[in-house]
């Protein structure tokens, strides 16, 4: 019996606290992760409630009012002229259905963090990637050999100088329509050096129109350099690489009317494309012409892939220039990349198993929202 | 006066689009025309909105009315004046320092941001439990995500052979790669599609009249 | 001192930026705040330097006589009559240095600088870029072929994405009954850009994230040189 | 066979005429197929519909006239619907042009909509360079990015922007983007580093480079995709406009672009037997 009592009574006092922690709450404190001047204010008020305002003293008598809000809110952000170390009162007064008024004090401090905590897995991951590339770049240059696989697409280079020599006809390569402060550009570049130097041996003809004035002086030195490897330096003629225009639609006629004139045996649009990528696949298609493509734009990749014999796709068109070129920097990056892409579809693979049994360890770590 | 002005304006541009169409026959000289006078409007747009939205609010306004607070923009405006350097070949050099400022900038926030969005982000996103559902196109679906990402990124690694199951796993994700460039693709159609449509309703509506515009 | 100071430039901008990334207290997080803002700025000048050096180029190729130099005086007129026209008189929000009187406003029905825009730009402008409806159409007949497996299901995918994605789609298989829901086209449409399409296009993303992570990381160490001109 | 080698020989002027055909003759007579709304652009909608009246909502024009048909339809759907459920809109441009883009759309609805105040229930902040670095600054100091609006006119003088320091007392952030600097920007900084939801208007070329950010994380909430996207808007909002009066265009020019891959495909295997073309791969 006495039991009973004490089981009752305690029911009620337990009903008690919790209808009362139901009811509201209100509390302010440092808004993390920032660097100070601001105190992150939040409540839990249910709907019926209204005229709710939130006032702001430094000394606990003196409120002034700085915002009006409501329940559903939740939040309230106080970034107005906070000082960090100063203390802040805050007060929520509103009104209830019954039209009685109510008040909640609270209080916070404001301060700048060292360290953002939200960060700990985008900095674990920017060093891990961090630490990979410049390891492959610096063991890269110190001469120690990376292996990077043969583009495919590379195969065909020589095939198709091959087949023009036979028809005695030219090849074209176009460079893309952006200037050198593009990757892709420089990329595009450094596969003409190994083009040309096959033309230079197999003496075939190659025309490189451009549309930027940079990309000319460059190209042509490019060009230059390759027959001077092949042995052949009487064979370059400077005119093979031209300007036309620096228009993009105006470029393209340009090019349209070469390829419909010479009719070359082989195309090669390596480099950045915008909107004019279809009207040159087209036309080269139309010709005849043996075509390979490359560009990193995703939106042109699809037009290449329908007209093209070959396109280098994404990525591969940078990891053939770094194939191509044999450049440190280029091999160690993309080697460090590699590394990157390993670390992906591993923790991809451990996630998914992971959430498959239930366990958001691993997911819950890495998104920091 | 305005309507009859509002008229010409209509004239004057369906006269512009039939100069640009007539690319469509040929390069001519109507199309360099019309492509010029693109080319010399929009460069005097960019100069003028470049001018009143950012160089006279951000930097000459307050540099001039509050100097004791802002005479640190000073900084900024005299990197600017290097970059203008440019235009002179013989100290064109000087305008490294500024591009030093944006480029270091630039390639320290990609840094971060491509890290969290494109990275990080699609990792965790791809972390799903397909069998959390009950509805089986969504079952499928995800399993194709999962896969499709997995072996689409194996189809960019450069660092082994694409041959056995490696090559095989790589060859599903081309697969999925060209669906991707197959939907790219019907969408680029529709996008080019919806300028003709503006265009004509333009021709149609606002100069003929035949349509409500 | 032509290289090696924007180097060092580059490298502390580029690394306090990402360290005030993960430091959010003074210095870091308010020193990258202010560098952004001068970005801005700096950005400006950028832009009235790209248009300066089109009238450059432009003059240059007038003087030289280059091939169709007479057009570029065009291009040269245009642009000066906009900047013109801005200065004086200002933009729909912008007072120019000159009062606009009603009389004129009257007149255009607006300033003559949005006068322009609207009724030249804007037409030459939309028209430039719906030229490529028709190249798009003539391409897709004559160079989309299913050469290989490849090239069928880009092909299969984009016929499907773009009867799915009009109206027509949802008219075609509008009759199909609710338990095949999946084969009515607009489903089919959703189902390959929601799944096949994002696994791809993430690969992608991923790749080329990796990428910009990289070349970002060579700029700020100093090994990538390239935006410095020349090797 | 010879029927087949004329299907790979068609003239491309036969070509453009029946695109040209196919886009005008439904724009003058409609047919009236049925739209449907898709997911992507629902959750754009619900977004907004969930937002407290008063809230402050960023839409930023980055866009220029040469996409207008895709995008400008979005626009004024949305401001329709802010409007309507007495949102606040701040606007910005990361593209010059999209000042007057978005000077455009106001003009156009504002008309409809008389007690919407320049100042207080829009503003126009005009247009800032820099892309995504100038999006991080405005998410750390919006005022000294944003000193004045696109007139000229100190930001303190209007009521819209008080208090408004960085993101947090924006409700969210729609762009309405054509390319570069744009979406995949604004998704970067005010989503995935400063946690505000954001949702997108982009270009048909755009959208399934996008699609990847609509996951369960929500870097992007929704997303309208072209024309189609902003046909179901206008069906959400019930405010047919330009974008539902093309859709039937849109039908009918995608047909023609598939009968036109077909003929050259059926044309392509029935003539390739005769002249083997060299296999480069």
């Amino acid at each position: 019996m006495k039991n009973l009592v004490f089981y009752v009574f305690l029911s009620i006092l337990l009903m008690n606290v919790s209808l009362f922690a139901q009811d509201i709450s209100f509390t302010a404190k440092d808004n993390p992760n920032d660097d100070g001047g601001a105190i992150i204010l939040e409540w839990d008020v249910p709907l019926t409630y209204n005229e709710m305002v939130i006032t702001r003293s430094t000394d606990n008598e003196n409120f002034i009012e700085i915002a009006v809000v409501t329940p559903l809110l939740k939040t309230y952000i106080d970034d107005e002229n906070i000082e960090d170390g100063q203390g802040y009162f805050y007060r929520l007064s509103l009104v209830d259905a019954d039209g009685e008024k109510q008040s909640f004090e609270t209080n916070a401090l404001s301060s700048a963090e060292w360290f953002n905590t939200d960060k700990i897995s985008l900095l674990i991951m920017a060093v891990l990637l961090g630490t990979a590339i410049t390891y492959y770049i610096f063991s890269a240059r110190k001469g120690k050999r990376l292996y990077i696989r043969k583009i495919s697409g590379l195969d065909t280079i020589e095939e198709a100088v091959g087949r023009a020599t036979e028809m005695g006809k030219p090849l074209l390569f176009v460079p893309g329509i952006m200037d050198l402060d593009d990757m892709q550009t420089i990329a595009g570049l450094n596969i003409l050096g190994h083009l040309a130097q096959k033309v230079a041996q197999y003496d075939s003809t190659i025309h490189v129109p451009v549309c930027r004035s940079m990309v000319l002086s460059t190209a042509k030195e490019i060009v230059k350099e390759s027959y001077l490897r092949a042995g052949r330096p009487d064979a370059f003629r400077p005119d093979s690489v031209f300007y036309l225009t620096d228009d993009q639609f105006g470029y393209v006629a340009g090019v349209d009317g070469i390829i419909l004139r010479e009719k070359p045996a082989a195309t090669f649009y390596l480099g950045a494309f915008y909107a004019e990528s279809l009207i040159l696949a087209e036309t080269g298609f139309e010709s005849g012409a043996i075509q390979i493509a490359g560009t990193a734009m995703p939106t042109q990749i699809p037009f290449f892939v329908a007209a093209c014999d070959y396109t280098l796709i994404g990525e591969e068109l940078f990891a053939a220039s770094a194939y191509l070129s044999n450049e440190p920097n280029q091999l160690g990056s993309l080697k460090g990349q590699d590394v990157g892409k390993a670390i992906i579809i591993i923790t991809l693979l451990v996630g998914v198993i992971l959430e498959m049994c239930g366990v958001h360890f691993l997911k819950d770590f890495l998104a920091t929202h | 006066m305005a309507i009859l002005m509002d008229r010409i304006g209509i004239w004057i541009g369906a006269f512009l689009t039939f100069a640009i169409f007539s690319f469509l026959y040929k390069d001519n000289p109507f199309y360099k025309i019309a492509e010029q006078i693109f080319i010399g409007i929009s460069a005097g747009y960019w100069f003028i909105y470049t001018i009143y939205n950012i160089l006279m609010p951000n930097l000459f306004i307050p540099v001039t009315t509050d100097f004791t607070h802002n005479f640190i923009l000073l900084i900024p405006a005299f990197l600017g004046i290097l970059m203008l350097c440019r235009l002179i070949p013989t100290i064109d050099w000087v305008s490294r320092y500024a591009l030093a400022v944006v480029v270091g900038t630039t390639a320290g926030l990609f840094f971060k941001r491509y890290l969290q969005s494109d990275v990080l982000n699609q990792l965790t996103a791809t972390m799903l439990n397909p069998f959390a559902s009950s509805n089986a196109a969504q079952i499928i679906g995800e399993l194709i995500l999962i896969i499709g990402t997995i072996t689409g990124i194996v189809y960019f690694f450069f660092s082994k052979k694409h041959e056995g199951a490696f090559g095989t796993t790589a060859r599903v994700g081309i697969y999925f790669l060209m669906i991707s460039f197959g939907a790219a693709f019907g969408y680029t159609v529709m996008a080019r599609i919806s300028l003709l449509i503006g265009r004509l309703n333009f021709l149609l509506g606002d100069w003929l009249g035949i349509i409500k515009p | 001192m032509r290289r090696q100071i924007p180097m060092i430039i580059t490298f502390f901008v580029g690394a306090l930026i990402i360290v005030s990334e993960f430091i959010p207290h003074r210095p870091f997080g308010n020193l990258s705040t202010s560098l952004e803002g001068w970005f801005l700025i700096i950005s400006g000048f950028a832009i009235i330097l790209g248009q300066l050096s089109l009238f450059k180029v432009n003059i240059i190729k007038i003087h030289r006589k280059a091939p169709n130099w007479p057009y570029f005086i065009i291009a040269l007129v245009s642009f000066s009559i906009m900047v013109i026209c801005g200065i004086l008189w200002g933009t729909q929000q912008q007072p120019g240095l000159l009062h606009t009187s009603d009389k004129m406003l009257n007149f255009f029905g607006m300033k003559p600088f949005d006068y322009i825009f609207k009724y030249m730009f804007e037409n030459l402008s939309a028209t430039m870029f719906s030229l490529l409806a028709f190249f798009m159409a003539s391409a897709s007949y004559r160079a989309f072929r299913a050469r290989s497996p490849e090239s069928t299901l880009l092909l299969i995918a984009a016929v499907l994405v773009m009867l799915g994605r009009t109206t027509i789609g949802s008219t075609l298989t509008g009759w199909i009954p609710e338990s095949l829901g999946f084969l009515h086209l607009p489903n089919i449409a959703s189902f390959i850009m929601k799944y096949p399409n994002t696994a791809g296009q993430r690969a992608i993303m991923i790749c080329a994230g990796l990428g910009v992570i990289g070349s970002s990381l060579r700029i700020i160490l100093g090994i990538e040189r390239s935006y410095l001109g020349g090797k | 066979m010879k029927i087949f080698e004329k299907f790979l020989h068609i003239d491309r002027r036969i070509i453009f005429l029946l695109i040209l055909l196919g886009v005008a003759i439904p724009l003058i007579w409609t047919l009236g197929f049925n739209l449907e709304v898709t997911e992507n652009v629902q959750s754009v909608y619900d977004l907004l519909q969930n937002l407290e009246p008063g809230t402050r909502i960023l839409i930023s024009f980055d866009y220029d006239p040469s996409t207008k048909p895709e995008i400008q339809p979005m626009a004024i759907s949305l401001m329709q619907q802010a409007f309507t459920l007495r949102l606040r809109i701040i606007a910005t441009a990361l593209w010059p042009m999209g000042v007057q883009m978005c000077n455009e759309a106001y003009e156009t609805v504002s008309a409809e909509y008389p007690d919407v105040k320049y100042g207080i229930d829009f503003i126009n902040l005009g247009y800032k360079s820099g892309g995504m670095v100038t999006i991080n600054h405005m998410a750390k100091d919006f005022r000294s990015t944003f000193p004045a609006d696109a007139g000229g006119n100190p930001i303190d003088e209007f009521p819209i922007m008080k208090g408004i320091k960085n993101f947090d007392k924006i409700g969210c952030m729609i762009s309405l983007s054509a390319g570069d600097p744009g979406l995949k920007q604004w998704v970067m900084i005010v989503h995935d580093t400063f946690g505000k939801p954001v949702a997108g208007g982009t270009t048909a070329v755009q959208a399934p480079t996008m699609l990847p950010y609509v996951n369960e994380q929500q870097q992007l909430v929704g997303l309208l995709g072209g024309l189609k996207g902003a046909a179901e808007y206008e069906l959400l909002i019930n405010k047919p406009g330009f974008a539902t009066k093309g859709m039937d265009a849109q039908s009918v020019a995608h047909l023609i672009i598939i009968l036109f891959i077909l003929i050259g495909n059926i044309g392509y295997f029935a003539t390739r037997k005769q002249k083997p073309k060299l296999e480069a791969k």
